[in-house]
């Protein structure tokens, strides 16, 4: 139990006490040393509270109550198999990029500001996994994104401030739609808890159950912002591309995940059977499949690489709300894989993409003409993710994107049932039309190439091997599923 | 398609924001968030010099009466309106008096027992003969009391406005010697002929007021008529030998202070149903009628010194 | 007993000027004593208050100037008594660059009297008393530097109070003449006799009082006073235009409504439709207007306008749970406004800055200040976990129990400026900790926090600020009490 | 309309000659010509009031051979308001001139207008 | 009889005297005879008053030997009394706060001829006030109006001579209508004395007979008086002649000779027509309306005015139009408003005229508001003196300004059709007076570093200052302790039926 509170106050203290110690910026002599103890704190405190995560996921329990807001307002944690799954996926990706960032962030200014809200992100992270009530959750979804802004905005220059003031305020939109819901369902609630198959009285969706549903509409509204669901994705492709590349690997792979998770919180409180075949499900996955598409179409067009990535990251969320909206068992396994896959594939992209501009400088994809010459580890795991996400067997892709048509498939859903695999489909192959010919020109620069300024440059040990292991583990999740499903199917009843 | 949009162009169209906006580069706070300093008010002189000499012309035009359109339709409009209240008032009032009872019937409402009394009794309780002598200046005393001092505020007021000080008085004495006749020896015969006859004949008003027709103001007037006809024939050299301000002001203060005094007592004593001392008299006797006399003739001297002094004062602005 | 608490800061404002005290800490010391007394016997009062009512002077026929000690009064008294002694401490440190201290000090201190006497009133004839006189000591303090802008503003200032008071006099006249008495009951005096066929008038009347009030806590169409009110000193913006000003006109509506006209009457109404409407019009309203604003005070004071009319939105579900949200929001934005102010005034008063683009860079210079800013700044936008989020919580739930569709949709309202409110404060917390990379600190090398006698009561509006989003359960509960007419 | 319109023609000329000078008090702009309007609508007064005190067939109320019968004379008290309205009268015009006389002399003009234009030109 | 019955008369009697005393006075000994005067006067009213309010009931004076119908007769009760006093400490208090501005502005040799026109004024206002006698009332109009005339013009200058003809026109019409009413009146009734006319009126009431002829004769006295008095239509000659006259007689004028007509027109409601039948014409409505319009209007006029005299001036038409529109409300309650704030905007009034005085004293004797900022730091009695006067204007609890507009407000709910309008027009009315007032409250009080009066330092003038602190104290007392007023009007007004 107490691992839990460990693991979510730890990190954060740990964070405080490097934001103000280390408040100013670090120069001259001293910041070699400086920097020394402020790579070994961080690093200790990010292996630490892996070990109490992990820890914390092998514990049984009820869940506790921290202390109470207002009368009937428990800040609750608890332990249950959604929120597992997404902490095995954090307390992996961010330790990898964090040990990824040593490197990266070495010339930057102001390292402890980045670091300290590296490790903030990583507690409120797991409170975010480990939370038992709605306003529990909303509480660490609205410090997570506080506290993941100076990530996106660290670089300082005028467009990464206002890139991170987009995302500051899109998230808050998002956030604040939810909270109307939150009021809504708190009334017609006996306790916000979650719990997987409707909370709502019955006595509530008799009397107000059309304006529930458009309350229920406008929470997946809102927390989809954070998803980056079509009406107010706007925010992915513009902060991405200015953060660092470790934020952008934990940006992708995890924060824009909180409100997927979000997403699963509320179709539990709402019951998937109150939302079944009414119009809140077509609307939404109207939406969702637009963003499928759109995503897709605007990476192909897109020429810089992370701004690529990100749109690519709007896509492939939307893989995963598709699958929740869908409402069927075998969509939800789909959708819960594509989140593991998701994770670790972008992760690793998103540092291969740092990697590169790490060490080249080169931001755009036309420039990067025979790179996997110069930096074949990098470039070789950049292309292995990348059939990954596409959905090349075998990879974790593949399985997830297969459970999805096949979910929806089945579902019985009028139109939507063939739609969404045919668009899921069209955008794999326009997926494969954005990342492959990276890889291609990567390694086959073509004969105008000028083999006379290849040079090697492949980065140090601390980058490549968080890549290899993100890498690894994406193909791995295809290969050995089934530990995962079962868990699935035990998160999936509530369990 | 022939035609193609300039870049400009292009950027205005909504399919433009519209895919900036679905591509991420364009965020709705744009413009909000990036801010520039407010300016601070700054007043311009040279805003205020022109607005006071636009004010200035504004004034000019509107007080340019000869050339001012609005001014004379103005005018127009407010004569017209001014012609149409008058008819109105006409209407109202000849409708109001086509109500009224009828004229010189002895059952009209006024003819009370009010009047009724004045004269069955006004003989024998104010020993006048005159009943509207022995009414105003007895029953309605206090009426006639105002009245006299309405003719002395209406002096001083006159005297406020027309009285000149020292310097300003010989000057006005020098233009007003141009006016004087010199020495017009038919007037001046006349006027010796005829003053002592106005004077004594105002006189006789006076005294007479309370036996028949006439009374203290009329006197007065008659006498101060003569005494403008003397100022007019022999000039203010003359005059000033008998009448100056001072006469004026001493002779006009024991006749209202005899009047105010002889009137309070006689208010007092009948208020507090005191006995009063001032004999009746009898009745048709010049020496008569208790304080009508004496009132009459402190009126008449008022009266007359009023008018001889406002026609010192309209020609010359002092005596 | 209640009239001393009125008459001491009166006493000890006119003493300030006529005392010739030798040196400036004997004065801050006499003033900051009988500030402190007087707070410490407006709460003990408060604590062992009899329900007695203290009849000072006779006015007209059945009307009085008389005091009583109830719910109401309780919450708005314990705020400004708890909230000015600091705000008096601030002064000092922060009145050294401005000149007239006595004249400021005298009015500041008569404020308090008079904001008391608001919260201490027994009807709402003394009430409207007291709120004449509150527009009237404040003037000078809003006119204190005497430049161009700030006679602008206290003229402006004066015009809308002085005439917003004028239409709030109608309703105290329809109170006098339906009313079975003018003393403040809850659930309204109205005379159900006497109203008869009256309704409409009545509530037209209730309209014109409730904007006339909401001249002072800033409704919408009358709100443009406050920002210019802002040209005032810090402490006066602070305390008076976010606290006991424009509180004093959210306290009286709440009074009109609740205890004179009574909720029964109200409900339901075209009248509750009106006010509500534009109460949550002004909620946008100001947001949107703060967002615009470039003047750092301005720009708190809009945000102002928005929070004061979250308080009359509570206000205005007519539900004893409405009366709990906006008695939450009363106290708890007071607190939180008069931290962001002092904090803004800090700046000024250590920088000279007065325009948010001026503020780059800043927050590394006064580390102090400006965390504190942004937690008052992340407590008005309503993270959980700070004051703001419990106040929000209760007026929206409120809302929600009322069932009425319109306040659902005021719901929304808060939402938007929620949204709103973290883009005005959020920015300026970015601009002061991430000046952009090309930022040239030397420009502000020699700027550092303020001393103590700042320092001091922003630390405890923190405090407070964090406290009361923890552990509010206990002053809820006790506006719950108020609210069912239990204390 | 009532009855009385034509045996009433004294008080309806009265009543017309009032107006007439009433309208010329209120709306000539030429000072003399006022006052001229303001002793037309007194007269009109005291020709209202003559009017009244009329009994046909009396004579005028001074005691003839000591007879006191009300039979005998017309009403005295519309006489005596006369009298003192006269007088009045003769104040009132007595100002009016000399204030006409003022302003004649300051600005040589008997337009009303005319002196409040060139007054606010003055500007004081 | 007893002895304080006489005191009516007497003071008429010795006011009117004393102006003939002081034609032959020099200009000293007439100022001290004027004061002497007023002070005798008015605590010849007090004692009348304490003498009325003990025996409950009012009396009859007999000015001559004759009883009712047929001798002239003067009367006295609560209301008057209390008027009288209140007129005479108004009166006092105006010349001694106006009487240092005497010497600059009026010629010396023409000094005495101001104090018996005060004199006569005062007479003329205690004849109207106590006079049982329409024909008397007339009378001591024209004398009102006559000396009214001679205290605009007695300064000298364009301005006022101008406003003095303008007033005049507009009296003599006034006073044209009212004789004329007048004399329908007493065609209709035979009488001129009011109690005997409200006999016959009740008879021809009740018969039907002469009612269109009675009714003209009402409506043309009361808008004679209403000329007179300056209701807002007929306001034109107001502003000039407050505005230019010397300082004292602005104050007279504004807060007594208007008021003495007005205190006649509520004689004439209640003694001569009778409430009730004056009510139930529509004559009430028209002065409803026209209350109304001069309450806006002249507040208008008042924020557009650039000159502080003028301005105050133009308030008087909107405070004229509060009295009036309280007269058209036709309800007990409104005329008790309406009395009530005779007293306080007579208060107040003077106040303000006499605090203007010194703030342009120490402003280069400017009167432009520009001019004026800062002033009141100049001349700080001055300055709290128009402050008081303006929030008592405003209607600020504690001055009498707010009682009035109390007692207006509780008065105008109880009537049904007026309700509404009234209550909204006296909420803008208060927004308006607190714009033009507070405007230059504000400006008084902002310090004006670079006006060429920064030097000007105001020589301290006691009497001048123990005026104004006697004028403050007059509106907080009228503010604070209103109850015995009301009380005593509502006592008045029960005696005059």
């Amino acid at each position: 139990m107490y691992f839990i509170l460990l693991s979510i106050f730890f990190p954060i203290l740990a964070g405080l006490f490097l934001l103000i110690h280390y408040r100013t910026p670090l120069s001259g002599e001293k910041k070699n040393a400086g920097r020394k103890s402020l790579l070994l704190l961080t690093g200790c405190s990010l292996v630490i509270t892996a070990v109490f995560v992990v820890i914390a996921l092998f514990c049984e329990g009820e869940g506790f109550i921290l202390f109470y807001l207002t009368k009937d307002l428990p800040i609750y944690f608890r332990i249950d198999n959604v929120g597992r799954l997404f902490s095995a996926l954090a307390v992996i990706v961010i330790p990898c990029a964090g040990f990824f960032s040593f490197e990266y962030m070495k010339h930057e200014e102001r390292e402890g500001r980045y670091y300290g809200f590296y490790l903030l992100v990583f507690g409120v992270l797991n409170a975010l996994c480990f939370s038992g009530n709605l306003i529990t959750f909303y509480l660490f979804f609205e410090l997570l994104t506080m506290s993941s802004m100076p990530l996106v905005l660290h670089s300082g220059s005028k467009e990464a401030v206002m890139a991170g003031l987009k995302y500051l305020f899109y998230s808050l939109c998002g956030a604040y739609a939810a909270l109307f819901g939150i009021y809504f369902l708190y009334r017609n609630c006996d306790s916000l808890t979650f719990t997987v198959d409707g909370a709502l009285r019955a006595s509530a969706i008799t009397e107000h159950g059309t304006f529930l549903l458009a309350v229920a509409f406008i929470m997946l509204l809102g927390f989809g912002v954070k998803a980056g669901m079509f009406p107010m994705h706007a925010w992915l492709p513009t902060a991405h591309p200015v953060a660092p590349a470790p934020a952008s690997a934990v940006l992708s792979a995890l924060i824009v995940k909180a409100g997927v998770l979000a997403v699963i919180r509320v179709l539990g409180m709402f019951g998937r059977d109150f939302l079944k075949g009414t119009w809140v499900q077509t609307a939404w996955l109207c939406l969702t499949l637009i963003t499928v598409f759109m995503g897709s179409l605007l990476a192909y067009r897109e020429p810089v690489l992370k701004k690529r990535l990100a749109y690519s990251t709007v896509s492939q969320l939307s893989y995963i709300l598709f699958g929740l909206a869908v409402m069927d068992e075998t969509a939800f396994v789909g959708s819960f894989l594509h989140i593991l896959a998701h994770g670790f594939i972008k992760a690793a992209l998103f540092l291969c993409a740092g990697a590169i501009i790490y060490k080249t400088g080169k931001t755009r994809v036309e420039e990067m003409r025979g790179i996997g010459k110069e930096m074949p580890v990098t470039m070789w795991c950049f292309t292995i993710a990348s059939l990954g996400l596409i959905g090349i067997p075998p990879t974790g892709g593949f399985l997830s994107k297969w459970y999805l048509a096949l979910g929806s498939l089945n579902s019985g859903i009028p139109v939507f049932d063939v739609l969404g695999p045919v668009i899921l489909l069209v955008s794999a192959l326009l997926t494969a039309g954005y990342l492959l010919p990276l890889s291609i020109h990567g390694f086959f620069p073509g004969a105008a190439y000028d083999y006379g300024s290849l040079q090697k440059r492949e980065p140090c040990k601390l980058m490549t091997v968080p890549i290899s292991i993100l890498t690894t583990l994406s193909v791995l999740i295809g290969i050995f599923p089934h530990l995962i499903i079962a868990v699935i199917h035990m998160a999936a009843a509530g369990r | 398609m022939s035609r193609k949009k300039t870049a400009e162009e292009y950027q205005k169209t909504f399919a433009f924001r519209f895919f900036r906006w679905l591509s991420g580069e364009k965020d709705p706070y744009s413009g909000e968030v990036e801010m520039q300093p407010q300016k601070e008010y700054q007043p311009d002189p040279e805003a205020a010099l022109r607005r006071e000499k636009e004010h200035d012309a504004i004034m000019d035009k509107v007080y340019d009466t000869e050339h001012n359109k609005w001014m004379h339709l103005f005018h127009r409009l407010y004569q017209a309106t001014s012609i149409l209240f008058c008819l109105f008032l006409i209407a109202l009032l000849l409708v109001t008096v086509s109500y009224l009872p009828a004229i010189g019937t002895v059952t009209r409402p006024v003819n009370n027992e009010v009047s009724g009394r004045y004269i069955e009794k006004g003989l024998e309780e104010t020993g006048a003969i005159n009943i509207v002598a022995g009414m105003i200046l007895d029953y309605r005393a206090f009426d006639t009391l105002g009245e006299s001092h309405v003719l002395f505020v209406a002096t001083i007021t006159v005297l406020i406005l027309l009285r000149l000080n020292k310097t300003e008085k010989d000057e006005a004495e020098v233009n007003d010697r141009r006016f004087e006749p010199k020495n017009d020896a038919i007037l001046q015969l006349v006027a010796t002929f005829l003053v002592p006859i106005i004077i004594i004949f105002g006189i006789y008003i006076i005294l007479n007021g309370h036996l028949g027709p006439g009374g203290g103001f009329s006197g007065g007037a008659v006498i101060g008529a003569g005494l403008v006809l003397y100022l007019n024939a022999f000039g203010f050299k003359k005059t000033e030998r008998f009448f100056t301000e001072k006469t004026y002001k001493w002779v006009c203060f024991f006749s209202l202070s005899f009047y105010c005094l002889a009137k309070s007592y006689s208010f007092y004593t009948g208020a507090n149903q005191l006995h009063s001392v001032i004999p009746k008299g009898t009745p048709g006797a010049i020496l008569s009628s208790g304080l009508i006399l004496p009132l009459n003739i402190a009126v008449g001297l008022v009266v007359a010194c009023t008018i001889y002094a406002f026609y010192a004062m309209f020609r010359k602005g002092g005596f | 007993m209640i009239v001393t608490v009125i008459l001491i800061p009166f006493i000890a404002g006119i003493l300030v000027p006529a005392i010739p005290f030798q040196k400036r800490w004997q004065k801050e010391v006499f003033l900051e004593t009988a500030v402190v007394l007087n707070s410490i016997l407006v709460w003990y009062l408060l604590l062992h208050h009899s329900d007695s009512t203290f009849l000072l002077a006779h006015f007209t026929g059945n009307l009085n100037i008389s005091f009583r000690v109830d719910g109401m009064s309780m919450v708005f008294a314990g705020l400004v008594s708890a909230l000015w002694p600091f705000a008096t401490l601030y002064a000092f440190e922060y009145m050294t660059k401005e000149e007239h201290e006595n004249v400021f000090f005298l009015f500041y201190t008569l404020t308090y009297g008079v904001t008391l006497g608001i919260a201490l009133a027994a009807n709402l004839l003394t009430m409207y008393f007291f709120y004449e006189l509150l527009t009237l000591v404040t003037v000078p303090l809003v006119m204190h530097t005497l430049t161009r802008e700030a006679v602008l503003a206290s003229r402006k200032y004066l015009y809308y109070s002085l005439g917003g008071a004028a239409f709030a006099f109608l309703g105290l006249i329809m109170v006098i003449v339906y009313g079975s008495t003018t003393d403040f009951i809850l659930g309204g005096v109205l005379d159900p006799a006497k109203t008869v066929g009256k309704t409409n008038v009545l509530l037209l009347i209730y309209v014109m009082a409730f904007m006339g009030f909401g001249v002072k806590a800033a409704v919408c169409p009358f709100n443009s006073w406050l920002p210019q009110a802002g040209v005032a000193p810090t402490p006066v913006t602070a305390l008076l235009h976010a606290v006991a000003v424009v509180k004093s006109g959210a306290f009286a509506i709440i009074r009109l409504t609740y205890y004179s006209f009574g909720t029964n009457f109200l409900k339901g109404t075209w009248a509750q439709y009106a006010v509500m409407s534009v109460v949550m019009f002004t909620i946008v309203y100001g947001c949107s207007r703060a967002v615009k604003e470039t003047h750092l005070k301005r720009r708190l004071a809009y945000s102002t306008i928005s929070n004061l009319s979250y308080i009359l939105f509570g206000a205005v579900i007519m539900t004893p749970l409405g009366l709990v949200g906006a008695l939450t929001h009363l106290v708890f934005h007071a607190v939180m406004k008069i931290s962001s102010f002092f904090c803004a005034g800090a700046v000024m008063h250590q920088t000279d800055r007065h325009y948010v683009h001026e503020l780059n860079g800043l927050g590394y210079k006064m580390p102090r200040v400006f965390g504190i800013f942004t937690i008052s700044a992340l407590a008005l936008m309503g993270v959980p976990g700070l004051a703001g989020f419990v106040s929000k919580w209760n007026l929206a739930g409120a809302a929600v129990e009322s069932g009425n569709p319109l306040a659902w949709g005021g719901i929304a309202c808060l939402l938007v400026s929620a949204l709103l409110t973290a883009i005005y404060m959020l920015t300026i917390v970015v601009r002061a900790f991430f000046p952009g990379k090309d930022f040239d600190y030397s420009t502000i090398s020699d700027i550092r926090d303020p001393n103590w006698k700042m320092l001091l009561p922003l630390f405890v509006f923190t405090v407070f600020i964090i406290l009361f989003g923890v552990y509010s359960q206990p002053v809820v509960d006790f506006f719950i009490k108020v609210a069912n007419g239990a204390v | 309309m009532g009855p009385n319109l034509f045996t009433n023609y004294g008080e309806a000329v009265s009543a017309i000659l009032f107006c007439i000078g009433f309208t010329n008090l209120l709306l000539q702009t030429n000072l003399i010509k006022k006052i001229i309007g303001l002793n037309i609508m007194d007269s009109a007064i005291y020709l209202f009031l003559a009017e009244k005190g009329y009994i046909a067939g009396r004579i005028a109320p001074i005691v003839v051979n000591g007879v006191t019968s009300t039979e005998r004379y017309i009403n005295p008290i519309p006489s005596g308001l006369v009298l003192t309205g006269i007088v009045v009268s003769v104040s009132v015009t007595a100002l009016m001139l000399s204030l006409t006389i003022r302003l004649y002399t300051r600005y040589h003009t008997l337009d009303l207008d005319e002196i409040s234009t060139q007054l606010k030109k003055e500007g004081k | 009889m007893n002895f304080i019955c006489n005191f009516p008369f007497f003071s008429i009697l010795l006011s009117l005297f004393s102006g003939t005393i002081c034609s032959v006075l020099p200009a000293k000994a007439a100022k001290i005879v004027n004061r002497v005067v007023i002070i005798v006067i008015g605590l010849m009213s007090a004692v009348l008053l304490l003498y009325l309010l003990s025996t409950g009931e009012s009396f009859i004076y007999w000015m001559g030997h004759f009883p009712a119908p047929w001798g002239n007769e003067i009367r006295a009760g609560v209301l008057e009394a209390g008027m009288a006093l209140f007129f005479c400490i108004i009166m006092y208090l105006s010349m001694a706060g106006g009487a240092h501005k005497l010497p600059g502005e009026v010629v010396e040799s023409k000094h005495n001829l101001y104090y018996i026109l005060v004199n006569l004024l005062l007479s003329s206002l205690l004849a109207l006030v106590y006079t049982n006698d329409m024909f008397t009332a007339y009378v001591f109009v024209e004398i009102n109006t006559i000396s009214a005339c001679g205290l605009i013009m007695i300064r000298q200058v364009g301005r006022t001579i101008e406003a003095a003809v303008r007033y005049m026109i507009m009296s003599l019409l006034g006073s044209g209508l009212l004789l004329f009413g007048l004399c329908i009146m007493y065609d209709l009734t035979g009488h001129l004395l009011m109690s005997n006319i409200k006999e016959s009126v009740g008879l021809i009431m009740a018969n039907g007979e002469y009612q269109i002829p009675l009714i003209v004769s009402v409506a043309l006295m009361c808008i004679g008086l209403c000329i007179k008095s300056a209701l807002f239509p007929f306001h034109a000659w107001l502003p000039d002649a407050y505005g230019y006259s010397t300082v004292s007689s602005a104050a007279i004028l504004s807060s007594l000779v208007s008021k003495g007509y007005i205190f006649l027109l509520i004689k004439i409601i209640y003694r001569v027509i009778g409430f009730d039948i004056f009510n139930s014409t529509r004559i009430i409505d028209v002065l409803f309306v026209f209350g109304l319009m001069g309450m806006i209007f002249g507040s208008l006029s008042a924020i557009k005015e650039n000159d502080i005299r003028r301005m105050i001036a133009f308030s008087s038409v909107a405070q004229i139009g509060y009295i009036y529109m309280g007269f058209g409300m036709g309800t007990q309650a409104g005329m008790v408003a309406s009395i009530f704030h005779i007293l306080s905007h007579a208060a107040t009034k003077s106040l303000l005229f006499i605090a203007a005085i010194g703030l342009t004293d120490v402003s280069g004797g400017s009167r432009k508001l520009n001019d004026l900022t800062g002033a009141a730091y100049r001349n700080k009695w001055a300055g709290a003196a128009f402050t008081v006067g303006s929030l008592s204007m405003v209607g600020i609890p504690l001055f009498s300004g707010f009682i009035s507009k109390l007692l207006f407000a509780q008065a105008a709910v109880q009537v049904e059709g007026k309700m509404l309008a009234s209550l909204i027009v006296l909420g803008i009315s208060t927004v308006l007076n607190a714009v033009y007032f507070m405007k230059t409250v504000i400006r008084i009080y902002t310090s004006a570093a670079d006006t060429p009066y920064m030097s000007i330092t105001f020589r301290d003038r006691k009497p001048y200052t123990v005026t104004l602190v006697c004028f403050i104290l007059l509106n907080i007392i009228l503010g604070v302790s209103s109850q015995p007023v009301v009380d005593m009007i509502g006592q008045g007004l029960a005696m005059f039926a």
